[in-house]
């Protein structure tokens, strides 16, 4: 086997750039916290992608200027924001008919585990003693239309997360719709996880070698 | 850029299928988009299915697409109104189809149809001919009959204002079946009497949010049904 | 049998007027098409009972002076109205919420028939060639906490409308609290229909000659 | 005449009863009812259930009441959050119950609970520990998993404006779940950090119509509840 992880591959803003690139002009789009985040900054120019944000805002603009944080304008993450113009507000039950609905066309989330057959585990590493917290995970992918899931390939000591079952509790059964790693970015199909791209200097052995779950080139 | 205003209600209606469902606001002339069935009317499309609460009044609106013999089945609460004669003539002749939901039913079936909720309980219409055929299932013991969601290939729908998103506000009681009807349907097509700049509808009161909306269409001076009605108008003039 | 329909009792105003005495200050109230609307117009100085209409306000003022009428601004009989200060407009989803949802505290319907265990028929005759228009009623009676019917006691040709059962489709089982006739106010009680009130010169043998249901004083 | 306006925090939540259910609006900071909790944790009631999305930071609002230990479960989808320390503690201690529900199903169940449905379908957590012994049922093909409502007898919720009737206005995202708690509780109360007379909210831009409120109390500046944790403040102080 090949030793793991000695390929760094892209950064975390190149693999949200690879995100970005992928969302068509016009979408709606939820990003989850974290990394996802980063997408926004990559959008490029003429691009017009509007962001909801599970909490009650359609319109999410950037973060606010030091000292212009509103404490009742916030997004999932409970984190400042702003509201573009053409921005609304409404309550939870409004939000989450937008996300079960099937009206948000990309939602972007981190994972702990991804299964070749798109299964995501995002939410809990089902220890025992860990506090089970949800939030909106489970809703967002079962009802947003293309789920992409943007993560390090391998976990600090070098574990795969591109799993061919998921060890972890599940967030939803084959809901996964992209993979973008560091290393490559994997479409989940029918036959399986199809490569679409792999990083600068990473070849298909290393990238099978590395990756639990089965690949098809 | 997102740009959902079209030039016409020609352009907004032109895909329309034969044999699509299609939900109309209003509540008798309040919010029914008047503009947006003669379009359809022109269009040509039949064999429709419409869930709107009434069946139109005289030979104009939603009354002149039935009475074109457009619609196969009609999906309403109420489908006798002041002046309108053109349905019950085709039902009682068997031309048509009826089902008949109650109106707060049909409210949260098209609601479900737009969250992503498949089926529901109610407690309307339990012991009563509506629940036949019903499964009916009992919390806490009381009685409830299972309901679905409703779901439209397009909808039509009457607003106030939009702005290039497609967020919506309507005007007093024209509101009615259009917010839920908007979030229900594959492709939502509105009529507006005005246009705003992004940002001319305050965003703490938006009532339709633009992700539901797929195009926009200014009508400017959009025909009151019960003037028509009462100067015996007929569509198509 | 006596001779029915001899006494008129109460007329349609007086029988408005009972009903708008029993319903106490601040309730929300919703009032059906056609006699129950003139409840309005009695409710004592000093009482202030909000008015929903099902199509989509809280707060109905009365009808608009001539010439002022907007054709979006109706009732549910969709006759223009106005809107008192503290209104508020909300569309059918929300509105049946506030029916459903038992929000509702008074609701004062016309009927075709009324049994003596609350059963409620007042949306079809059941002919065959009727065409069925149901509207809220059925909601109505499932949702509201308290319903009032107001009717006349007997039809044009003298049956009674107060029945053992009704023979006509229903539109609600055993929902009916209270019965405003022109010649009695009745309670629907668990031991059967009670007479409340009797109108001038109506005995209570008179009054269960007229009426095919039991009653008890 | 309707006044719902009361004088104090203190006489809006005196008849809070030991085992009582809670709503408590709020997502994160915004949109908590501080001094409606505070209020509460004075009047001593106990044994309580509370739903609400998170368990607060720090040992002000919410996360006071917990750690006062008048808090027997917790109904919420996401326990954990930056400075929440009480919680968390006492449930690893076996001190406190939790009922974690997905956020968009915790939303619709409450939203049920105000709309008269006892019982609805959501593809929300199928395939999911949270699944588990949960009735489930296929439409269309599809999986679902049936959800009941969630109803209580309080519901302590912050909005911005209020009139007498009760109609109120929120401010920005602090408006998340406060809308549909307000439906689902027999007794509703509110701060408010605005009183307005009849007329001083729009009619069209009503986002709680009074019909859904029982009290409301003014609280003229709300506490921050990020700027108390910062400050390592404790209720009662």
């Amino acid at each position: 086997m090949v030793e793991k992880n000695i390929i760094q591959g892209w950064d975390v803003n190149q693999m949200a750039q690879k995100v970005a690139l992928d969302i068509p002009d016009g979408s709606y789009v939820n990003l989850g916290i974290g990394i996802p985040e980063k997408v926004a900054a990559f959008v490029p120019e003429g691009r017009e992608l509007i962001y909801h944000t599970e909490n009650g805002l359609l319109g999410m603009g950037p973060a606010p200027a030091p000292g212009e944080e509103d404490p009742e304008l916030i997004n999932a993450g409970k984190k400042a924001v702003t509201a573009i113009p053409g921005a609304c507000y409404f309550h939870h039950a409004d939000s989450f008919t937008m996300i079960r609905g099937k009206h948000i066309d990309v939602c972007v989330l981190g994972a702990l585990q991804v299964a070749e057959n798109g299964d995501l585990a995002n939410w809990s590493t089902g220890e025992p003693d860990a506090i089970p917290a949800v939030g909106g995970a489970m809703d967002l992918v079962a009802g947003v239309k293309t789920i992409y899931v943007i993560t390090k390939h391998n976990t600090k000591t070098g574990e795969s997360k591109i799993v061919k079952r998921c060890s972890y509790p599940l967030t939803g059964k084959a809901v996964v719709n992209r993979i973008y790693t560091n290393l490559a970015i994997l479409d989940v199909t029918d036959q399986g996880l199809q490569v679409k791209e792999m990083a600068p200097g990473v070849s298909f052995e290393y990238l099978q070698a590395v990756t639990e779950a089965t690949l098809i080139l | 850029m997102i740009n959902k205003i079209l030039s016409s209600a020609e352009e907004a209606v032109h895909d329309i299928f034969d044999g699509a469902t299609i939900m109309i606001s209003g509540f008798g002339e309040a919010g029914s988009p008047i503009e947006l069935i003669h379009a359809l009317i022109d269009q040509g499309a039949k064999n429709l299915t419409i869930v709107s609460n009434n069946t139109g009044s005289g030979e104009v609106g939603l009354a002149a697409l039935i009475a074109h013999k457009r619609v196969k089945k009609m999906i309403c609460s109420f489908p006798r109104t002041a002046n309108s004669t053109v349905f019950p003539e085709l039902f009682k002749k068997g031309e048509i189809e009826l089902e008949i939901v109650p109106q707060g039913t049909l409210a949260e079936r098209i609601r479900a149809g737009g969250a992503g909720i498949p089926a529901f309980y109610t407690p309307t219409s339990v012991g009563t001919p509506l629940a036949d055929h019903k499964e009916s299932r009992t919390f806490d013991g009381i009685t409830y009959v299972m309901e679905h969601a409703i779901k439209a290939d397009f909808a039509l729908v009457k607003a106030l204002k939009a702005d290039r998103y497609g967020n919506l506000i309507y005007n007093k009681t024209a509101r009615n079946f259009g917010p839920i009807m908007c979030t229900a349907a594959k492709t939502t097509i509105i009529q507006v009497e005005y246009l705003v700049n992004l940002g001319g509808i305050d965003p703490e009161c938006v009532v339709t949010p633009g992700i539901f909306v797929q195009r926009v269409v200014h009508i400017e001076n959009p025909a009151q049904e019960s003037k028509l009605v009462a100067e015996n108008r007929r569509y198509p003039w």
